[in-house]
This record gives structure tokens, C-alpha cells and sequence, in this order.
């Protein structure tokens, strides 16, 4: 097996070594009845040509957003990823190394984290980020229980602004974790939630996301200061984090975390994951952060040079006191956002926002024009939401039979909350004109 | 052994070669420093080429950002040599033997990278019409079956995101299914040995639960009598590791399944160290009720230093009924996705909720796929084989060089104590940083807990003999080296690293953790 | 400037701090010995899965390979470990500034690298039939245009395989007009100036001609009037390099042109350094017959350590008629290849020839075509620009410490000599090697051999300022460090790299070229 | 532009240290008529998403060979290559650095050629070989001007089973370094050339491919006796590489020099290259060899390494009397190669001609039993040529109409030499037994 350099006379002398007589023996602490002498029931080894020739073939059956117009966003957005980006994290050195616990030989890693929380700091407009959380919708259920451990409270309020899907994972964790919560009905664009009305003084923390579900921008500064008037926290979320480049970041709102998904810079779409949880918080709130954090300090020579820190925080060290369970977190997407981030700088992430904004402008003009459809939203970043005139589930359907990816139905996500004729769109910079003019072709037939 | 490996040269601190130690630029050679990003900052340069969109009426209300970000400007060719020069300063698997013990660094086929880049699986979106992801809910069901079989589970959920949260959906199905017993304000007790891995009490503290410790005996495994004690009706679960995170087998595996199940608790398993026995014991046949796989530890998904994993779940019976959304199920008209709480009433399951947005860790699921498939059931059989066999020569090769706290045979990885270093002056970490120097990643040292200054050798079944060799020797001559006196080599190093010994205390006592950007200056001066 | 380099600090040679300079197994932490190859031999290991045909009977007839090749068995991690493990083992662009004159070494973009692999480009076959491959041809027509536009000349030969392939191709065509117009015979010699890279007359002799040497000027360009006087009817061509490879334009560049046709001669310009005048120079402006590109210089094709690259040539109106073929009409049913002589006399054309089998370096044009295109006629003219900025800057900066034959301005590269080492006791390759210590690929050295001691930097439009100026302080450095006796940093250097200096003597003396199996021991020992 | 590093800003800082005005000054010595004041006229700057789509445009129009039943060979095999060699070969430090004329930080290029060196040896059956030529055919071409230096004779005879477009090749060299050559008919499988007929006392060598042309496996042991005979040499040509995991190597049958075409191991098709020249020879020859040599030595420590040697043969050191004027050669391809046997190894190697093998024998045998195909050859390795009952180049066409690309009929290399009737087809590793099926009932349909 070309995995395995063990050759059968290695084995021989091995177990001549360890004074065995065969490798059985070393597994004589396993009870007898569960020491399956036969192979399971699985296919034997195969060489690569035909693992690959069964992966693509599945590959091929799915329907690739390259291939189409692709307008589906919700959570996910397809960007365009520098070549230079896939190619570093592929290095050996980043991609076959562990958690740098050894901080002599790790300093690669390192090195990209410290700069990696300083840009995830300074785009969200926040003091300090940590080195990554699995994605946005478990940062944000992390984020719910750091709020908890800061005010000593137990309640949240969760914006309808907010993906159904981050809102689930926060009242899974919350509910088994015994706090308290509340979520707002979805908040659709045009409607002002009036969220400072559930904030209480048992209330830890509202949580909203903008650009919202359904893409509309939120004004942050009022709830933060209604939640901070009552001693509660606002946590921002932000899952199209390519939208920074061009909204005011949560920071400068009053948001006392800023929970993002990191997935919109330098990493690709992977039907869902790996992505990357962006989390940055308050120099106050450090010790109470969940996740590693990269810190600088200096070697015996009196170098620079970095190291993970306050990992009292953290369960290697607290055990069942840590301020989270987290262990393996998402380093290598961590890398590609960093090294996407690098190649854009100032200028380009947000000349890129500004592209991401115009394209989406343009496919609204185009797709209101369209008879049976209603824009919802007033102020947006690359996302909106339409009304249409069929079921949306249908119409997305019916798009795709004609080879464009539409969006997301709104009842995808909240089904039987009769917002069956709602449909998530987005357009970023990979889409042309003649996509988009081909989205509203297909979307008059349709209609 | 290589001819250029320097075995039997006796080694040496400072001395007689003229070595140059400061350079002008502080490069040694292909040993390079590197800026900071933030430090490379030249505003006018850029790493991308993006044309300003046409004049259009923007639609962002009152959030347009004002002002600078902060970011630097740096052009590609930069860009690439930055992060080229900061690999340059990590150790990696392709590099050496990487022997963190728990951790399970082993080969990463550069096949699964491939795969995993795809445009039918890396470009697809999750919430895409079903219709147009057949071929990813196949793989997906595929994998599901592969870890079924090879658990002998009846259940899995691959969603959650890492070996962590694999626990956190374990416990959380337990605890579901225990409100469905109406059993769970009675149970808030789970039992955990000493010797768990830190997220196996944090998990368990993060839904509320008491942790409580189970000793080890003097064998590195459960106290099968003390544990019998802690059992009672307050308990919900036992979290328990096998092989264990001492390298054991828990002989007592099947009584203490049978104790905890008549105690009306659960048994959380934790899998991480199922590399050690995949193909050759089902973990279903030990009586476990929930268990999750590292896939990047057993299947090779890569660290990436530091992430992404996966960790899926496998489940009892019992345990099924209540396993999270999303899951996929294969209709007659193919492959169809239970996503939200509607579907699970419609598909006429209960599940508890929901670990995470989307689907899980599709990027890890196919190159674990990739991995089984290459391997098959008679590979995977043998990489366990291999995983315990690399282990036991190890343990063997050096008992009496280090000090083995338990007896033999080992599973996947051997641990050894502090005791041979009694009054060298040399400690663990002196004696792991001094691996350093000779090329080596240091293995896990004091973990697990139950064993003073703990140095735990995980070699996995893709290290050759040769290398193993030469690993064997070398710490051979380390322990050779602390035991005559030549304590300087360990507590000074590492010498030769990008890095010396980096003070940790001063970074957590006053943290800096983000670059800032220096104080303008004063104009005066 | 980075905060983490240590100008100013002294370097010196042994010293106090504790240098541990000798490990048991060589390695030196990151820095790692690599056994050979045939040394990780381990039969029974490999590093593929294939299975054994079903059987069948052989049509081999009597040719079935009897006995052992030799090659090693070794798996795929080990496989890895080894590629990864001799990497590290060499600088690249990647990891620093590499000023190679005459060599090009400027950052490679990913892109392109992505580009070459697109199914539709690297994995067809270049015999497919011609409608299975019409984008293929697009891109070379594609490609031809650029080079012809940025020229200024009327045709292109695609097929040359590297730079001297392409020097022979377009000398072949000058033949084939000499054959045509009747005058082969009667010019047999090739002017070649004596700054000229080996190339050059390698070239010409290998087709016969004799070489005559041009001298140079004090300013380091073709003497004009010895040139002159060396024409005659018995020349068949000269080969000039503009710029040439003292980093100079050649000014009579327009005078000679006229000088050589007048003589009823060619005019081949080596076209290496067309990186310091694309976009505002138009070779064919210049009087020139025929210049080979080197796409992995000016345009950017990685040079892969030693190759491969591409030397398409472009021609002048008199040679068009002779271009070699293959090459890519477009016709009405969309593109077709010239391939044969029946094609050509099909197609009405002479061509001399064929270069190579197939259509020339097609991996390699579709990478150039991506970095022309990313540039765009605005970029190119940047990289000349900044090629030529960087370089007068690298001379400007240094000409008081280093010492500089010629007057400025350079175009792409700053040409030094070692009268600045006089009475130093250091010599130019000394030098070389102490800038390896402060982590830098020396330059071309004792080239062009108009230059006692050369010392020719290329710095390239891809390196920054910041990076150029550490580079320039470096030298600067260590010039002083020259100058004030610290001759043991130069003559023992480099103390840091993987290998210390190399006896290159003793290889030539007795060649040692292959790896051969260690002869059996005896029994008796 | 992305990948200039220098602004404005840093250009009129430089110009002021350089103390020019301008950088039209630095262009001064460039004669006035000839500075172009404007842009040459093509398109400007383009970002990566526009180069990308254009590129992928074009690539779109062709038909890859991963995506029919695939059968071309004629000089380039399509096989199958590890995903570890493309990752490998990518690695910064193999893809950007330069001929390593630096030992001290090329050990890593200098140690793969001394190893490829030793593989291209030993598989041939060679005492050495060289780093590489640019690829199989100017290798050939290389290898008649070295014998004519070895053997200081003037002419060289080439089989007719030598692939045409490498006989074009040495016939332009020769014609223009004024050598006689004598090239043979085309050799069809099936009669035996008489080639030893044709060898003079002032022959210098013998040039003879095996697997030949049209697939036939090649006896040179009366060849080479007949050329030693007569104090010629024998250059033996294999451009299909991988026959020799199953064919007695040309060194063990008394070539002189091997040629070879390395594409096979490791290399992609890329339609034509680059590829990779090998070339062996005996170890009385070595200073006569082109190109360059990696040695072992010795560094001040005493310790193992590899330099470039022998450069005293090469252009750069000797200039006009250099044995070649070849510099830039294959090196990345050539670490390619290297990795890829390093992969298979002895027995990897050796199963992967059998594998090839017994594909070529299944499809001969599927291909034969359609009605008007007619099989010629004796003995092949993975390549044969069928006659067939219509014009060899219009069956080509009709099976690429019906997705089959079929082979390359002998008209295309060799026009107007009566074999219009003859289609040259070969099955590697990479066929499966239904994309066999499916070839031979395309053929059927179209016959
Ligand atoms: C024994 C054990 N349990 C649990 C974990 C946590 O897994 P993960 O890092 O994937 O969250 C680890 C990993 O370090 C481990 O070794
Ligand atoms: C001036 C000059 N001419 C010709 C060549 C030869 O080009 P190549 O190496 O591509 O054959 C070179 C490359 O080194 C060169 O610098």
C-alpha cells in the first residue's frame, strides 16, 4: 500500500525487537470477542487512478458554480480566489503542521495569526481578534456564552436579522447549556425591528447581523445603545465579511464582539465547510475570549518572535473551567483569508467591496424590471431580497433547469413562516453582465 | 541509515569551527527573517488588479465606511515571498517524524488535495437545489457508510466541525435522549478519567454538567472498582477515551459499557485515538453509545496548523433517534438533505437540533474518502497494525534509555515519564526543545496528566524503519547526553531554530496581540 | 525596513555565544540532511498502487526485460519527505532576491501556473486532430501577435525550446536566405562581440561558421570601427546582444543594422535582455533580422531550476520566407497547422525546416500569454521601466563601494568589476559567497568576460524598494568588511548554508555522475 | 499592477539617488527614432478573473484527453500522474529557482539530477547520462553530432523506424552543420529493415527507434554488431519510456547512445511540451556528451554534495568549441520524472509497462475482430498500427466526431508515402476496458 512504508520484513524484525510473535499479540488487550479476525465489509485498497476516477465521477454529477451564473449567496459567497492563495496553503510546511505548540519551529504559523487577528481587528473596527473559530454561526453561539461570562446574565436576543441557521446553532448550544433566549421573527427589509424593546436587564446580549438575512444593511448605533443603557452587549454578525470593505464596521456602531465568517477571502465555496469563524472583541473582554490567540513576545537572544498565549483560557490547560471546548479550529482557512487579505490591502478590499456593491445594484435594476418582481430591500451591500410571483422554491427550480443558480429561497431556510415568495439573492465580482442579464432572462420565462 | 547522518559524532557546545553566528542582515543563509506584514506596508502597491466599477448610484444608505482600515499595500510578488519565508520557519510532517503523541501526524496524500479541488466539490454551494449536488450528497452518504461499517454504528452525524464539537454532539444527543427519558435533571453527573484530553471535561462543563474525575490505576487504565463507585442514578455519562490517552488498550472496556448501561448513563467514547484500531475492532462492539472520529487524525485530513478538522459522530441505536439535522437520506428520486426542523417531522425523526450552519466539513469529508478508499478495508486494517507496531518497537527500543511508566504492548503511541531524568537538571521540556536542535518535532510532553513530566510518542504507521531507526538513536544519545552531565545541550536549547526559547510568560503577562502601528513622530525631534 | 534585520550590528567570526555547531544526526533543527534516494531503498515498499494485469498473452516476442533495473522501493510519504527535504536546500525567487544578471529571475505568477493546468490546455495531446484542438491554436496565434506587436516584426517561430534553440533557429533561417540568394558558400564567417554570452558562438560554430571576435569600447559597447572594419563579403551574420551584457544599449545599434545589410549580411539579436526595453522599444525599429525571446526571462516562465523554457524568434520580412515550421495559419474552417513540407508547399511557403518534434513549448506559451496579457501594453512598458529603475538604482547606490566599469545609465542590470577587492585578498567569488551567509543568491559573476572579475546584478521590475535597499546596504557591508580585513568572512564563507564551499575540482577529476550500489561485503569480514 | 512593486512615490525617490529627471532619461542611449512615445497597440492590464476567463475560454475549445476514451500516442503518452509529482514539482523552491551554478544553496536541484542522472542509467542500461535535452527529438539530433565528434566520421544512417518529425529534426541539424545523413523508408511493422546493408566504413552511427514508429519492438543486437563492426556507433531512440519497464534495454543490446523521451514519467501532454530529452551513454564517452552533468564531491566540511561538472564541454565555459550550445535545458521536468519513478520503483516501474502492455494487447485483440482492420505488427509494447479499409485520417475525423480520439494516422507526420491506410493507436494505463469497448464500436461504426 503506498501509504504505508512498513514492508513485511520490517515487520518480522520489529516484533523480533518488541519480543512479540505477531502483531495480534499487541493487541491482546482488546477483549477477544471484539477482535474481528476478517476485513470489514468495505471495498479492498485501490491505486489513484481509480479513487479518482470515482471522486470525479461524483464530482461531475454536481452542478459547479463556475459552470453557470451563480447568484447564490445566504451565508456563503463565491469569490474569485487569487492563484497565488491556493498555492501557499498548500505548502508543506503550513499544510502538514500542527497547532503551534512549539513555538521554535512554528513561527510560520505563528507569525500569519499575529497578522491575521491585527487585519480581522482592524476591518471589524474592534481591538483584539482570536486565531479563528470553526465558522460564523458557531463563533456566534460562542459568542452568546462569552456574553453570558462577561455580564453574568443569561439571556439573549437574537435579532431576525440574523441567518435561521447561526439563530438554530445558538439556541442548540444555549438550550442545552441552559440559558435563556429569544429570537425575533425573520426581519424583513423595509420593516425597522424594534429590538431595543427586548432588551431587559436580564438580557446579556442581542445579537444581529448585518448586512442581514435577507441582505439589508442595520444601523447598529441605536441598539448598542439601548443594549449598553441596560448593561447588555451587542454582538455584531457578519457573514459576507467582503462587505466591510465598504459599510461601517461594527466597531465604530458600539458592537462589543464582532462575530464573522471568514469564508468570503481566500476560501472557496466546499459546499458548506471548511470556513472560517472571525471573532474579534474588546481589549477588556481578552480573558474571557474563547479560542487560541496568538501574542508577541521575545526568544532567548532577545528576538521578536511569537507564541500562543493566555491559554489559561483554554481546555489544554483549564479543563472544565476553560471558556471553551474548542481545540482544532480552522488554521489553514485562517491562512487563506490572511493571505487573500494581504494581496488586497487597503485599496483592494475595498475597491472590491465597491465592485461586490455595484454588481449587486445593477442585477436589482435588471430583476425589478422584470414583470413579478418586487425589490425588498432598501439599503444593501452585494445581496437582496426579491419578492416573486411563483413560490421562490419553484422559481430557483425552474432558474436552474435553465442553467442559472438564482439564490436561496427564503423558505429553504424558514420553512412555514409564509415567506414562501422571497428569494435571496446575491452578485459578487465574479458575475458579468452577461450573467446577470442571462439571470433576467431566465427569470422573465420563469416568472 | 543514511550515509549522511552523523550517528556516533559526539556533540558539543561552542568550540574550535570558525562559526560565523551574526550575519548583517540577520539571515542565516536560507534562514530568513521576515517583516511583518503590517511592516511592508507601501501604499500604491497592490497584490490584485481590480478596475473600478463604472459610475452607479451606490445603495448603502448611511454605512458607507469613512477613513482608513489600516491594511497594508504590498504588491503579489511580495505577498508570496512573506508567507514562501514564514514556511520556512515551521516544521511539518513533509519535513520529519512529527511525533505529538494524541495528534496523529501522519502522511497527508497529496491526492486528497486534489480531490478536495475539484470544481464539482470545491465550487458548489451549500444551499444550491438539491438537484444540482447529487454527487455531493453520494459522497456524503458514502462517507457515512464507510465510517458506519467501520465503527459498527448504525448511525453518524458528519456535521460537527472538529473532534470538540464531535463531543459536544455526542453529549448532546445523549442528553436529548435523556429529556426524552425525563431523566435529565436526575443526571447531571459524568464521569471522566484523569488521564481525558482537556476538551472531554470542557465539553461536558459547557452543558452544565459536574465532571467527575475517575483515578487510573497503577496499569494507566480506568479503576474499574472506583469507577463502579462513582456510578449512581446522577449520572448521565462516562467520557472515556480508547485506547486511552496513555497509549492503552481499556482492557475493562466491555464491564465498564455494561455498568454504565445499567446505571441507565450513557457512554461518550472519545475517538480520537481510533486510528489504533480501525479495521481491526468495532468500536460498536465495545458498547459505546456515542464516539466521535477525528478526521484529520485517523483519515489524514492535514493540521494545516491548526485546522480545519472533522468529527463526525457515530451512534447507538439508542442514540440515533436524536442524532442532529442536517442529514442526508436516499429517496426514489435520489438524494435528498433533512435540514431543518419541518423536513425531520416530515422524514419522522426527532433530532436534537443543529451543531452548525450548512452541512459540515465537505472539504475534509472527501479527502477522508479519498483516504478509506485508497486504503480500503484491508489497508485500514493494516494501518492499524502498523500505527501499533511503530509504537511497541519504539516503546521497546527505549525503555531502558527512558522510562516507560506502564508495561507493554502499547496501541498507537508510547509513553514515557520523567524518571530518567532524576537529577540531570534536565527537564521534559529542556529534553524535548533539545529534539529540536537534532531535527525533530518534540512529542506531547506532560500530557497526559497521570504521569509525572509525560513525553507521549505517536510515530503513526507512515514512518518507516529507517527513520524510526534514526529517531530512536538520536534520543538514545539525548538521554545518554542529560544522563553524563551535558546539561547545557538541553537547557539552552533550541540553538539552531529560527527562534531561541520564547519567553511565554512575558507575552500572557501583558499580551500583545495584534500589531499596532507606531506612534507618529514628534515633529520636534 | 524591517524591524527584525540587524543592520549595523558587527558581524564577526566564532565568538562567545554558546553555537552549538555539531548535532548527533547532522540536522541542524530545520535544516535537514537527505540521505540519496537509492539509500531509502526498502524492497517490498512502494510508493504506487497498482494491480497486476489480468493474464494474457505477451506480444513483447523476444524483448521481456530479464533481471533487476536497480530503482529503489520507496513509499509515497518517504517520496515526499525526500522532495520536500531537498528543497529546502535551495534558494528561490520565491524566498529572496536572486540577482542573476542576464538570467531574468523575476517573480512567477501563480496564475499562469494555474492557466497551464486547465484540462483544455495541459492535457491534450498535440496530434489530436486539428478540430479537437482550434483553442489551442488560438492561444499560439494568440501569443504570436503579442510578440510580433511588441517587436515590431512580421513573424514569429514559435517552436524553439529554450533561448540557444532559439539562437540556432534563427541563425538556420539567415542560412537558408544566404542558400536561397546563392551565397552560402561564399560567408562563412559570424561576428560576435567578445561581452557575447557562450551561447552565441556555440551557436555559430555548431553551424559551421567561424567566429570572429568583436571587441568593445572603454564604454563597454561594440568598438564601431573595428566592427566595421571586420565586415565583408565573406560575413554571413552578426550576433549582437541588446541590451547587451555589460546591462548597456547598444547606441550604433541603428548604425550597425545599416553597416551590416550594406555588407549583404544578417543581423541576429540575442533577445535575453528584451525585458529592459519591452514596450519602448520595438526591436524591429532597430534594424534587426531575426531575436530570439526567452519567454522564461522577459515573460516570466518560471526557470524551474535549469529549464524548461521557450525561444520563440521573431523575424524581419527578408527571413519571414524561411521560418521553420510548424505553424498556425487561420483559414476560413477556423485555425490549421503547417506541419510538413507538403503542408508548407501547400501553404506557399519555404520554411527551412523543423526544430523539434511537435509544435515547440506549449506549457510554457500559455503561461507567457497570461503574464502579457495580465500587464497589458501599459504593464509591459512598466516592467521595462522599472526593470531599468531598479537596476540604475542598484549602480547609483553602490558605485562608491563597489566599483563600476562603465558610466551609466545601465538599462536592466548594474555590471561591477573587483577593482574595489584590489589588495583585499578577496576575490569576486569570495565575495559571492559571503552574501550567501546574509541570505542572498549571489549575482552573475565573471560575466562578461570584458570585465576583469564581473560582478552583474539584475535586480528586476519585482523586487521593492524596501527589498532593494537592504540588498544595497548588505553589499555595502560587506564591501566595507572587505576593505577593512575581515577576509575570513569571504574566503571561508559560506559558514551557513547546507553545504559549505564545494570541490568542484575534484569532481571534474574524477567524475562521479551516477550513484552506484555499494559493492557486497565480503563473507569472511 | 500586481506584480510591480514600486510606486510613484518610490520611482521619484529612486530617480532623485540615481539623479535623473526622468526614467525616459535612463532610456537615453536608446537612438531617438526608435523610443516608442506611446503604447504598442494591445490591450491593457487585466486583472486575474478576465485573464483567467479568457484563457479558460480558449481552453474550453479543445478536447482534453480526460474527457474521451483516449488513444493518441505517436511520440506522447498520455499516463497517469500522481498527484504527489505536480505538487512536488510546485514547490517554490524547485519552480523558482535557476540552474543551480550555486552549490552551496542548489544541493536540493544538484541532488535530484545526480539521481536522475543514476535512474536514466540504470533503466537504460547506460554507465551515465546527462541532465537532459530540451525533449527526445533535438536529443536525437544532440546524440548523431556527438557521434560524428566520437567517431570524427561525417554520417549518420537513420532507420525508417524512427519517428519522422525526430529524422526531420537530425536532418535539419545535419543539413546546416554540413553532415551526410541517409534516412530509410518508413519501416513497417512486420518486414525487417535492412539497415546493416546501409552502414559504410564511413558511417559514423546507426539511428534506430524501438518501439519503432509504428509500434514494432526493435532486435538491435545485429544491429549493433553490424555498426561496431564498421567502427560506427548505435544511437538508440525510445520515446515511449515506460516500454522499458518491460523491453530489454538498448544498453543491454549494445547501444552506444540512449536517447530518450521522458514525457512519459511524470510529464503531462501539454500539447507538445515541454518535455524531456534523456540521454545515456557509455562512461569512455562522457567528455564528448552535450549538455549538463551533476557530480559528487565533497564540501570544506568533508561533508557529501553535488556540483555541475565537467562545464569545460558547455557553452558558457567553452564557447565555440563547446559539444552543444545548449544552456537553459528541462529541469522541471526532469523533477518530474524523477519523482514519478521514485514512486514506482523497481516494482511499480515494471508493473506499470505490464499494466501498459496488456492494455495494448486488449485492444489489438477488440480492434482486430472489426471487419477492415488489419493488424501489423509482430511484437509491440503499448502502440501498433492497424491497417484500415478507408483513408486512416478520415476515420480519425469520424471517431472524434463520435468522442473517440482514435490515434494519429501515418499520413499527417508522413503525407504522400502511400500510408494513407495506416492509423498508429496505443492504450497506456489510463484506458479502461469500457473505453476500449467503446473505441472498437465507434470503429466499427465508422469502417
Ligand atoms: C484525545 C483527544 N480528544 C479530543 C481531541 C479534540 O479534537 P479536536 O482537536 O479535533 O477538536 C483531541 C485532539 O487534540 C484529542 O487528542
Ligand atoms: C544573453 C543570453 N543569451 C542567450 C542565453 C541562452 O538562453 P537559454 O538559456 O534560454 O538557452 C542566455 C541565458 O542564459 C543569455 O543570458
Amino acid at each position: 500500500m503506498r501509504y504505508l512504508p512498513l514492508t513485511e520484513t520490517d515487520r518480522r524484525e520489529m516484533l523480533g525487537v518488541i519480543g512479540a510473535k505477531s502483531v495480534d499479540e499487541l493487541f491482546r488487550d482488546v477483549p477477544e470477542h471484539a477482535r474481528l479476525e476478517g476485513l470489514v465489509d468495505l471495498p479492498r485498497r485501490q491505486g489513484e487512478i481509480e479513487v479518482e476516477r470515482a471522486l470525479a465521477k461524483m464530482a461531475a454529477k454536481n452542478v459547479s458554480a463556475s459552470s453557470v451564473p451563480f447568484f447564490v449567496g445566504a451565508g456563503a459567497y463565491r469569490h474569485h480566489v487569487p492563484a497565488a492563495v491556493d498555492h501557499l496553503i498548500q505548502r508543506s510546511e503550513f499544510l502538514t503542521s500542527y497547532t503551534p505548540y512549539q513555538p521554535e519551529i512554528t513561527q510560520g504559523t505563528l507569525q500569519y495569526l499575529f497578522e491575521f487577528q491585527t487585519q480581522v481587528a482592524m476591518i471589524t473596527g474592534m481591538d483584539v481578534a482570536n486565531a479563528s473559530m470553526y465558522d460564523g454561526s458557531t463563533g456566534c453561539g460562542e459568542a452568546v456564552l462569552m456574553a453570558h461570562r462577561v455580564t453574568k446574565r443569561k439571556k439573549a436576543v437574537l435579532s431576525g436579522t440574523l441567518h435561521p441557521q447561526y439563530a438554530e446553532v445558538v439556541k442548540n448550544l444555549s438550550d442545552f447549556a441552559g440559558y435563556d433566549l429569544e429570537i425575533m421573527p425573520p426581519a424583513l427589509p423595509g420593516k425597522v425591528e424594534d429590538i431595543a424593546a427586548h432588551i431587559a436587564d436580564d438580557t446579556s446580549c442581542v445579537v444581529v447581523q448585518t448586512p442581514g438575512f435577507f441582505g439589508e444593511l442595520v444601523d447598529l448605533r441605536p441598539i448598542a445603545e439601548a443594549a449598553h443603557a441596560k448593561g447588555a452587549l451587542l454582538i455584531a454578525v457578519v457573514p459576507e465579511f467582503v462587505s466591510l470593505g465598504a459599510v461601517t464596521p461594527p466597531g465604530e456602531m458600539g458592537a462589543d464582539i464582532v462575530v464573522g465568517e471568514g469564508q468570503s477571502i481566500g476560501n472557496g465555496l466546499n459546499f458548506g465547510g471548511p470556513y472560517v469563524g472571525l471573532f474579534a472583541t474588546r481589549q477588556k473582554f481578552i480573558r474571557q475570549m474563547p479560542g487560541r490567540l496568538c501574542g508577541e513576545t521575545v526568544d532567548a537572544d532577545g528576538k521578536r518572535g511569537f507564541v500562543l498565549t493566555l491559554s489559561t483560557r483554554e481546555q489544554h490547560i483549564r479543563r472544565e473551567k476553560a471558556t471553551s471546548n474548542i481545540c482544532t479550529n480552522s488554521g489553514l482557512c485562517c491562512l487563506a483569508f490572511t493571505i487573500h487579505m494581504s494581496l488586497l490591502g487597503e485599496e483592494g478590499y475595498k475597491r472590491l467591496a465597491r465592485i461586490n456593491h455595484a454588481a449587486a445594484v445593477d442585477l436589482a435594476e435588471r430583476l425589478a424590471k422584470v414583470p413579478g418582481v418586487e425589490i425588498l430591500n432598501q439599503a444593501f451591500f452585494n445581496e437582496f431580497t426579491m419578492r416573486v410571483s411563483k413560490p421562490a422554491a419553484d422559481v430557483v427550480d425552474a432558474l436552474a433547469d435553465r442553467g442559472v443558480l438564482g439564490g436561496v429561497p427564503a423558505s429553504r431556510l424558514l420553512p412555514g413562516a409564509g415567506l414562501d415568495d422571497l428569494l435571496i439573492v446575491a452578485s459578487t465580482e465574479i458575475n458579468t453582465d452577461d450573467d446577470r442579464a442571462a439571470y433576467a432572462a431566465a427569470l422573465e420565462e420563469v416568472l | 541509515m543514511s550515509g549522511m547522518n552523523k550517528q556516533g559524532r559526539p556533540t558539543s557546545i561552542g568550540g574550535a569551527i570558525p562559526v560565523m553566528h551574526e550575519t548583517f542582515t540577520g539571515n542565516r543563509a536560507l534562514q530568513l527573517e521576515e517583516a511583518l506584514l503590517f511592516e511592508l506596508d507601501n501604499p500604491g502597491a497592490c497584490g490584485v488588479d481590480l478596475d473600478e466599477p463604472a459610475p452607479f448610484t451606490a445603495r448603502l444608505g448611511n454605512f458607507e465606511r469613512q477613513g482608513r482600515i489600516g491594511l497594508p499595500s504590498v504588491s503579489e510578488p511580495e505577498v508570496v515571498r512573506h508567507y514562501v519565508r514564514l514556511s520556512a520557519k515551521n516544521y511539518s510532517i513533509d519535513a520529519g517524524l512529527y511525533p505529538l503523541g494524541s495528534c496523529t501526524m501522519k502522511h497527508n496524500p497529496r491526492l486528497n488535495e486534489k480531490m478536495a479541488r475539484l470544481p464539482g466539490i470545491g465550487d458548489i454551494h451549500p444551499l444550491q437545489p438539491v438537484k444540482t449536488v447529487q454527487g455531493a450528497l453520494e459522497l456524503m452518504d458514502t462517507l457515512a457508510h464507510w465510517l458506519k461499517e467501520l465503527t459498527g454504528m448504525p448511525g453518524v452525524a458528519l456535521s460537527p466541525k472538529a473532534g470538540a464539537h464531535g463531543e459536544l454532539c455526542g453529549m448532546m444527543a445523549i442528553r436529548a435522549a435523556l429529556i426524552a427519558r425525563g431523566e435529565d435533571e436526575a443526571r447531571s453527573r459524568v464521569l471522566v478519567p484523569e488521564s481525558a484530553h482537556g476538551t472531554n471535561p470542557a465539553t461536558a462543563a459547557l452543558l452544565g454538567y459536574k465532571v467527575d474525575s475517575i483515578p487510573a490505576t497503577k496499569e494507566g487504565r480506568v479503576d474499574l472498582e472506583a469507577f463502579k463507585a462513582k456510578l449512581g442514578p446522577d449520572v448521565a455519562a462516562i467520557m472515556l477515551t480508547n485506547p486511552n490517552t496513555c497509549g492503552l488498550f481499556e482492557r475493562d472496556i466491555i464491564e465498564i459499557a455494561d455498568a454504565v448501561h445499567e446505571a441507565g448513563a450513557y457512554f461518550y467514547c472519545d475517538g480520537a485515538n481510533f486510528n489504533a484500531i480501525v479495521g481491526r475492532v468495532r468500536p460498536g462492539d465495545l458498547g459505546i453509545d456515542a464516539m466521535h472520529i477525528n478526521l484529520h487524525k485517523t483519515f489524514s485530513t492535514p493540521h494545516g496548523g491548526g485546522g480545519p478538522g472533522a468529527g463526525p459522530v457515530v451512534f447507538s441505536e439508542a442514540l440515533v433517534p436524536f442524532a442532529p439535522r442536517p442529514y442526508v437520506v436516499h429517496g426514489p428520486d435520489g438524494f435528498r438533505l433533512v435540514e431543518t426542523a419541518e423536513d425531520a417531522k416530515a422524514d419522522g425523526t426527532t433530532p436534537f437540533g443543529r451543531m452548525t450552519a450548512f452541512h459540515g466539513q465537505m472539504g475534509m469529508f472527501v479527502r477522508a474518502l479519498a483516504y478509506m478508499m485508497s486504503h480500503g478495508s484491508d489497508g485500514l486494517r493494516q494501518v492499524a497494525e502498523d500505527a501499533v507496531l511503530n509504537a511497541n518497537y519504539v516503546l521497546a527500543s527505549l525503555k531502558n534509555d527512558l522510562s516507560a511508566p506502564f508495561e507493554g504492548p502499547c496501541m498507537h503511541e508510547a509513553l514515557f515519564d520523567d524518571r530518567f531524568l532524576k537529577g540531570t537538571g534536565v527537564e521534559t521540556l529542556d529534553f524535548a526543545k533539545a529534539m529540536i536542535d537534532e531535527g525533530y518535532h518534540p512529542m506531547t510532553m506532560y500530557f497526559p496528566l497521570v504521569v509525572h513530566g509525560a513525553l507521549l510518542i505517536e510515530p503513526t504507521e507512515t514512518e518507516s524503519k529507517q527513520a524510526i531507526d534514526l529517531f530512536i538513536a538520536t534520543l538514545k544519545d539525548l538521554a545518554r547526553a542529560a544522563k553524563s552531565n551535558d546539561k547545557e545541550r538541553f537547557t539552552g536549547a533550541p540553538y539552531l531554530s529560527p527562534r531561541r526559547r520564547l519567553d511565554e510568560t512575558a507575552a500572557a503577562r501583558s499580551p500583545v496581540l495584534r500589531w499596532m502601528p507606531p506612534a507618529p513622530k514628534q515633529a520636534a525631534e
